[in-house]
């Protein structure tokens, strides 16, 4: 596998005044891999992640996407790249529509400006609505045809996660960073979660990191998983191996499952 | 030196009376998240029942109580009516809302008292003590006096007494206070009642001896704001420490820098405390002494 | 675990909630009928998903409801068979109901101590210092950092706070909403411990929660709620053995049984209609 | 719930969703504003004439601030500096450069704009109340350098202003129609309105396509917003530029249509002003912000009219009780407050709410 | 949910009623403002109208009441007691509030109010008189500017009053620097920033280049400023023994205020506006009585040997008992002399159209005013002439309203030279 990697992340370090959030962390992740980071709260799972976006600039190590370096770039050129995100507590616009929610993904491959869209009839319709055709390609794929003109903000939570990740994938994503996508769920609607994920993965062939405390759910879906505590890597490798890892059950899974 | 004595005298009495008003920003803006533009409106009013109460033959100290304590009323009854419903709005809603609260504090006090100057009738006057040939008001040493003392006040109060951890925990967390029996409103109430104290404070001090109270009292609210920013509003150490540097700042920019920078145009006193909170804003985005909003991705 | 049997309910309950209709903003009807009771000395679960209407429902216990521009449209609340009319929420504290919300929600800037003295605001000084050292003694690490600022300390501790907080009311029912959120699989049985611990000092708990494994490893009781309504209740080593819980809400989760993977679902599983 | 009433023609194509009037009663409803548009200023005296410029000029700069607080999510008390901006630029450009109407007009409106673009980096650093302090503070530098930049403004007592709107020899000011000489404020209303009309519809294009989307996003999560590759650089100082730009051209109008400016019009109350008109208008709706505009701008003025026969009130305040102008202010107050607590969507809301009801009967059609 | 919508429904119909109420009355009032009396605006029977623009309920209208009181009483009297003009025509006062800080207030209110009346007898604020400018011209309608700005003196359509504060101003420094014992003083200027302050400044310039000095220091203030010892320190530091003040009375209180704490005594003049005789009562009275004058014309108002002012408090206490007779119902009741005096001629002329009332402001010659101001020479506006003599009050706390007159009809040569031309 060692020659489709797609992300390598080599001793990442992070500090916010005298707190170490992050401590030389390096793992990688293959191209149409299924990877998964675990590990308790405040372990730096969520920091890792907006290391990858950009959110936060560490203070020592490389993120390389291919062979694109993302250390030190901004979270809208990282965008551009290819790396979607989903939040842990939602990310969405909840003013917005499904629909508009959606062709926000869409955002960096537009170029509709604002002296354009005033004019609207020309470039800026043409535009609209083919990105509209592409985006209904989405909706369909997660099932979101009943709530396309509803703002987000009238949704139950569970098609909202699904709205979230369908505006990630509406960004034609390299990677795609799920932060949790099964929190707050009930067993159905995580069994749907896992199947749109799946779908995602193996159909479209992109590669994702996955955070979760969903144990099952990590443990079923994931390639290969990480487990953290303390900003520390614990352990990696499949799940078999980490479940197994005497560290990882002391720090985080208690018992043996 | 003399003057330069003078002038920081006049900045430092000028700043108290910015600080007092800055405490009522902070007060409510701590308890109910507002910025309260109606302050100025409490002033004035503050102000006028003192003046009154005064013009009744009310001894001067017990006049300026009762006034604190119909000012408070009013202060109390104005969250209860208007604020109370407000909770949660939006910034520009709570921005309107207040202003129109200033706007019918503003005609309150026209209807009662009309448009004519008012003497205070305060017994400082136009007094003066001299020491090594500064001229000090005696106004002054008590706007000074009374602004340290509620800032101590103040500051014990929010630390340590069971109000003050009770306020600053429904600042935090208004749903989770109420949930363990902390109502927001009663909060909201006393904050707003603070206000009201304040401003009559604020007041006495900005219409005593023969400057005398009318409409154009409130306006001094509104060039305190850049004090209270400067601070940070949500700190009672920031609204003391912004007044007094905002009164400092404008008396010296207007005793040295009008002088001598012509091209600056006249008046530039009034504009130097906004460029000051401008620049300390892009450095520090929550005011010298505020506490940033901790923001989680 | 306890596989106690739930306790002979005595006559009046600790909390009765009856026939409970909750409207928000006037048009969006939350509950739509809801019973359920508390006896003393107990710990009740209530499992559902979200949206089912768990949190609304302890809103309109604890008075939390009119901020969120709800209102109860039919049915009561009744506590020790007395029921509640236009009690504001500190006066339902003082009739021994506390809350810890979900997410905890500590005052993040305010000191583990100050935080626990808010805890104590309706009452006098000498019985909340009384209450503070005996939080001290139940929990002995919140002494240890009695003066950190609670923002700072990790997920365990933020929830011991928060319990913490609301048992300095010395309630004689703690309203639990969903402890386990967001918590590592280990600091989850650091919470079933702790409730188990409150429970043995006397305190009932009304917990409610999504990880219905560990909800019903601890109640004595269980209530399932969809959309509004109560459609399964029972003790809760039957819940444990009902096939449509473990359908919806176990999965393999509880020991024994055959769990299908997540990596099998190939077809949506139908939303089964409850037969209420 | 309602919303799934949205359509009410059967779409068939995407591109049905995009049509601007998609339903018949709207199309009725715009062939009705055209027919109004034409037949106001033949029916209105001078008076009413005027207030109605006047609430056309406010419209466009409450278009304006709407695309910042409503869609952007920022608020400014600023913007009566950009206001300002327009009617000094209308002043130097027109009279002193003597460039000819379109080109005054739009140098006026960047001008404004590209000062505006320079307010935008406080943006990014700032929020909530914060910004609206900073704000103020603009609105303080801006008022210092009308009163002091005599050699641009005029100073303290003003400028006189002699930019006219005419092309050519077709001059608003002095139009005539089939032979009938239309007075000055027919010609302006006839001519601020179709501006109104022109900058309405662009700021509605914007907000419905891809930048609009993107300055929403910004106000609802701008961290989420950048991680989809929105910038808030780009966008929260686009905001600025555009918002200014409406106010400046707004200002611009205000000049060439009183023909004399001076510092005390762009004061404190005009930003207020501009915040309450969307605020009742309804926030985040570009209709709203004229509605609201007409509204807060009318509205006094038809009190006046009606307060002869209100008691309590006189309209000098000789007879004792409220005085007219403290009523409006009161009204104000009141007003602002009843919308924000209890129709917090503004006038827009209520429309569409009616516009609904209207439709759900069958006999409507 | 059935419920819910129907009480939603019943709220629309509600909404829409009173949508429809207001639409209805907005189309009531356009109708309004087409008034039927073409001819004759402002003229309708045996009755005048008179249009007033001022403010009447911001902070302004300190000033802007009591300046409408003057002038109504003015002509209740003469309604009363003459019959009107020419013994005919009654003359009723038209007031329209306005906002002194927002200049479009005025001219919107004139649009209101311009057809039905003859002329417009006060517009309170320079701005507001600048707003209304380009109207006046454009409907022919005279108006009479409260405001004592120079640039008035030239302008076609309107018809000032009063001595321009640069004329104040003048007479008052020139006074002290000659016969008011102050030859070789520094001379200095502490003004509001406003047009009023810089007319005043104007003055004191124009002075100091006839006379030949140099105006050591020209210190100006806002409105809302709290603290003086800046300014007054730079003031007594730069040797001023006379200081020209501009402002309004608060601030007067409080920039003498802190003269006297800080122990500086110059000899202060200040403009008409500055003054307010709630300052005789304050604690600051006998400094006001030994270092403050006032600057501007005719006689004292508490002078009741002179028949102008015992006339003028007479119709006070009968036909405005409620009205306090300050300095600004004096004006008031002043500027209606020169109104009468354009209408009579009108009237005489039989001709009350805004041609003739325009006519009858050109042929205007000297009016009589029962001395309560100087004479204002009228005429075609290229030779008017406004008062150039002022009068010097000094602080008397025992008189009412708290001005004794210092020096009566000081007439500085500068004041005399002073050129009037149109901006």
């Amino acid at each position: 596998m060692n020659e489709s990697r797609l992300l390598r992340v080599h001793d990442l370090t992070l500090r916010f005044g005298g707190v170490t959030a992050l401590s030389e962390v390096s793992f990688d992740v293959n191209e149409g891999e299924l990877f998964a980071i675990i590990g308790p709260n405040g372990a730096g799972k969520t920091s890792i992640f907006n290391c990858l976006n950009g959110i936060y600039r560490p203070q020592v190590g490389r993120i390389m996407l291919g062979d694109q370096e993302l250390t030190g770039r901004s979270p809208v050129a990282i965008a551009k790249l290819g790396v979607a995100r989903t939040f842990q507590n939602l990310g969405l616009f909840s003013n917005l529509t499904v629909l508009e929610n959606i062709l926000l993904g869409r955002h960096h491959l537009m170029r509709t400006s604002l002296l354009t869209g005033a004019l609207w009839w020309g470039p800026a319709r043409r535009e609209e609505l083919a990105q509209r055709r592409s985006c209904e390609d989405i909706i369909e794929l997660l099932e979101l045809e009943p709530y396309r003109f509803l703002p987000v903000a009238m949704l139950p939570y569970g098609v909202r996660k699904r709205v979230e990740v369908a505006r990630a994938l509406a960004m034609q994503p390299r990677l795609l960073l799920l932060d949790e996508p099964a929190a707050g769920m009930n067993l159905e609607e995580t069994e749907d979660m896992a199947r749109y994920i799946r779908e995602i993965n193996e159909e479209l062939g992109v590669a994702m990191l996955l955070v979760e405390h969903d144990m099952h759910f990590v443990m079923d879906l994931a390639h290969r998983i990480m487990a953290v505590d303390f900003g520390r890597v614990l352990a990696i490798g499949t799940p078999d191996v980490v479940r197994a890892d005497a560290s990882v059950i002391d720090a985080y899974l208690g018992v043996a499952s | 030196m003399t003057d330069f004595a003078q002038y920081l005298l006049a900045g430092l009495a000028l700043g108290s009376v910015y600080s007092l008003i800055c405490l009522a920003f902070v007060v409510v803006y701590r308890a109910t998240g507002v910025v309260n533009f109606s302050q100025g409106g409490l002033v004035v009013f503050g102000a006028y029942a003192t003046y009154q109460l005064i013009a009744w033959r009310v001894p001067f100290v017990l006049a300026v109580a009762l006034a604190a304590l119909v000012t408070a009323a009013v202060g109390m009854l104005i969250e209860r009516l208007v604020l109370r419903r407000l909770v949660g709005q939006p910034v520009f809603a709570s921005i309107l809302i207040t202003l129109g609260v200033l706007f019918v504090l503003e005609q309150l006090c026209t209807t009662l008292w009309g448009y004519n100057l008012r003497i205070l009738g305060d017994p400082w006057g136009v007094r003066t003590l001299a020491l090594a040939g500064v001229t000090i008001k005696v106004v002054d040493l008590w706007t000074i006096a009374a602004s340290a003392a509620a800032l101590i006040g103040f500051f014990l109060g929010f630390r340590y007494s069971r109000l003050g951890i009770a306020m600053r925990a429904a600042a935090s967390d208004p749903e989770a206070a109420l949930a363990h029996g902390v109502s927001p409103q009663m909060i909201q109430g006393i904050a707003w009642g603070m206000a009201g104290i304040l401003a009559v404070v604020a007041g006495v001090f900005i219409a005593s001896g023969s400057r005398g109270v009318d409409l154009t009292v409130s306006a001094v609210a509104l060039r305190a704001f850049p004090a209270a920013i400067l601070g940070g509003l949500d700190s009672t150490e920031g609204a003391v420490a912004g007044g007094l540097i905002v009164g400092l700042v404008e008396v010296m920019s207007a005793a040295y820098l009008t002088p001598n920078a012509p091209w600056l145009g006249s008046n530039v006193h009034v504009v130097i405390p906004y460029i000051l909170m401008i620049a300390v804003m892009l450095v520090r985005p929550y005011g010298l002494f505020g506490t940033a909003e901790v923001r989680r991705a | 675990m306890s596989d106690l049997a739930a306790p002979p309910a005595p006559a009046t309950p600790l909390l009765a909630v009856r026939n409970l209709e909750v409207v928000y903003s006037d048009v969006i009807l939350v509950l739509r009928g809801v019973s359920l009771t508390v006896p003393a000395r107990s710990i009740v679960a209530l499992l559902g998903a979200n949206g089912a209407g768990k949190t609304t429902l302890l809103r309109a216990i604890s008075g939390l409801l009119p901020i969120h521009r709800g209102r109860i449209t039919k049915g009561r609340v009744e506590v020790d068979g007395e029921a509640l009319g236009s009690e504001t929420a500190p006066e339902i504290v003082k009739r021994g109901i506390a809350q810890v919300m979900e997410g905890r929600r500590l005052f993040t800037e305010l000191t583990v101590e100050e935080n626990l003295r808010v805890g104590g605001f309706t009452r006098a000084t000498a019985p909340a210092r009384e209450a503070l050292e005996r939080i001290y003694e139940m929990f002995p690490k919140l002494a240890e950092r009695r003066r950190a600022i609670s923002g700072y300390l990790s997920g365990g501790e933020q929830q011991m706070v928060a319990i913490g907080r609301a048992l300095m009311s010395s309630p004689r029912l703690l309203l639990l909403d969903e402890p386990s959120l967001g918590l590592a699989p280990k600091i989850v049985d650091q919470v079933r411990a702790i409730v188990q611990d409150v429970y043995d000092h006397g305190t009932s708990v009304l917990l409610v929660e999504q990880n219905a494994a560990m909800a019903l490893s601890v109640a004595h009781y269980g209530y399932v709620m969809e959309h509004g309504k109560v459609v399964r209740d029972g003790v809760t080593a039957e819940l444990r053995e009902d096939q449509d819980v473990r359908d919806s809400y176990l999965g393999g989760h509880v020991g024994g049984g055959a769990r299908r993977s997540f990596r099998e679902v190939k077809t949506y599983r139908r939303k089964k209609r409850w037969s209420a | 719930m309602s919303v799934l009433t949205r359509n009410t023609r059967l779409t068939v194509e995407y591109a049905d969703d995009l049509r601007l009037f998609r339903s018949r009663p709207a199309q009725t409803g715009a062939v009705l504003l055209v027919a109004i548009w034409l037949a106001l200023p033949m029916l209105l005296g001078d008076y009413w004439a005027t207030v109605f410029v006047y609430a056309g000029i406010a419209s466009i700069g409450a278009i304006g601030l709407n695309l910042l607080t409503g869609f952007t999510g920022q608020v400014s008390m600023g913007h009566a500096v950009f206001y300002g901006i327009g009617a000094y630029g209308a002043a130097i450009f027109a009279d002193r450069w003597g460039l000819p109407f379109p080109l005054w007009l739009i140098a006026a409106a960047s001008v404004g704009g590209v000062v505006g673009g320079l307010a935008g980096p406080f943006a990014l650093r700032l929020r909530g109340n914060y910004l609206v302090i900073i704000s103020l503070g603009l609105l303080v530098i801006g008022q210092h350098l009308f009163e002091n930049w005599t050699s641009v403004t005029g100073g303290l007592t003003g400028t006189a202003v002699r930019a006219k709107v005419a092309i050519g020899s077709l001059d608003v000011a002095a139009l005539s129609l089939g032979g009938v000489r239309l007075s000055r404020n027919q010609g302006y209303l006839y001519f601020v309105w179709a501006m109104v009309a022109l900058l309405g519809l662009a700021a509605h294009n914007i907000a419905r396509s891809r930048p609009g989307r993107a300055l929403q996003a910004i106000r609802d999560r701008d961290l989420a917003a950048e991680v989809i590759g929105v910038s808030q650089v780009h966008y929260k100082v686009g905001a600025f530029v555009l918002s200014s730009g409406y106010a400046a051209c707004a200002g611009a109008l205000y000049a060439s249509y009183a023909r004399y400016v001076s510092p005390l019009d762009f004061s404190l109350f005009l930003s207020i002003q501009f915040i309450a008109m969307i605020v009742v208008g309804g926030i985040g709706r570009i209709y709203g912000s004229i509605l609201g505009a007409v509204f807060l701008t009318t509205l006094p003025r038809v009190i006046e009219s009606v307060s002869g026969s209100l008691p309590f009130v006189s309209a000098d305040g000789t007879g004792g009780g409220l005085t007219v102008q403290s009523l409006n202010q009161a009204l104000f107050g009141v007003l602002t407050v009843t919308f924000l607590l209890f129709e917090p969507l503004g006038l827009a809301e209520m429309w569409r709410r009616v516009t609904r009801y209207f439709k759900s009967w069958p006999f409507s059609y | 949910m059935t419920k819910v919508s129907t009480i939603r429904a019943r709220t629309i119909n509600e909404r829409t009623l009173v949508l429809a109420t207001s639409a209805l009355l907005l189309a009531a009032c356009g109708g309004e403002s087409a008034n039927a009396v073409a001819n004759t605006p402002g003229v309708s029977g045996d009755t005048i109208y008179i249009g007033a623009l001022t403010p009447l309920s911001d902070a302004v209208a300190v000033i802007g009441k009591p300046l409408l009181a003057g002038l109504s009483t003015y002509f209740d009297k003469l309604n009363a007691e003459q019959g009107g003009v020419g013994g005919r025509y009654k003359v009723k006062i038209l007031a329209e509030d306005i906002t002194y800080a927002n200049p479009s207030s005025g001219a919107q209110k004139f649009q209101k109010i311009k057809d039905q009346v003859a002329m417009i007898g006060l517009v309170v604020g320079t701005d507001q008189v600048n707003g209304v400018l380009p109207l006046l011209a454009e409907d022919s309608v005279v108006a009479v500017p409260t405001t004592f700005d120079a640039e008035w003196v030239r302008e076609d359509w309107l018809l000032p009053w009063g001595p321009p504060y640069q004329l104040q101003a003048i007479n008052a420094v020139g006074y002290a620097l000659t016969d008011g014992g102050l030859q070789g003083k520094t001379v200095c200027t502490l003004t509001l920033a406003t047009g009023y302050g810089e007319a005043t400044v104007e003055g004191v310039e124009y002075l100091a280049n006839a006379m030949g000095f140099k105006v050591a220091m020209n210190a100006t203030f806002k409105q809302d400023d709290q603290d003086f010892v800046a300014p007054v320190t730079q003031l007594r530091n730069a040797g001023c023994g006379v200081i020209m003040l501009a402002s309004l009375p608060s601030v007067t209180g409080k920039v003498l205020g802190t003269a006297a704490q800080l122990g500086f005594a110059p000899r202060w003049i200040g403009t008409s506006p500055s003054w307010h005789h709630a300052l005789a009562a304050s604690p600051i009275k006998d400094y006001l009585v030994k270092n403050f004058w006032v600057s501007w014309d005719g006689p004292a108002m508490s002078d009741s040997t002179e028949a102008g002012v015992r006339t003028m408090l007479a119709a006070q206490a009968k036909y405005a008992p409620g009205q306090e007779a300050d300095f600004y119902y004096y004006a008031g009741y002043t500027v209606a002399f020169p109104i009468h005096a354009a209408l009579e001629k009108a009237v005489a002329s039989g001709d009350l159209s805004r041609a003739g009332v325009f006519a009858a402001t050109q042929a205007l010659a000297t009016t009589m005013n029962d001395g309560l101001v100087s004479e204002y020479v009228y005429g075609a506006v290229a030779a008017r002439n406004p008062p150039r003599t002022a009068t010097i009050f000094r602080v008397n706390p025992d008189v009412s309203l708290g001005l004794a007159v210092e020096k009566r009809g000081v007439a500085m040569p500068a004041a005399a030279s002073y050129e009037f031309v149109k901006r």
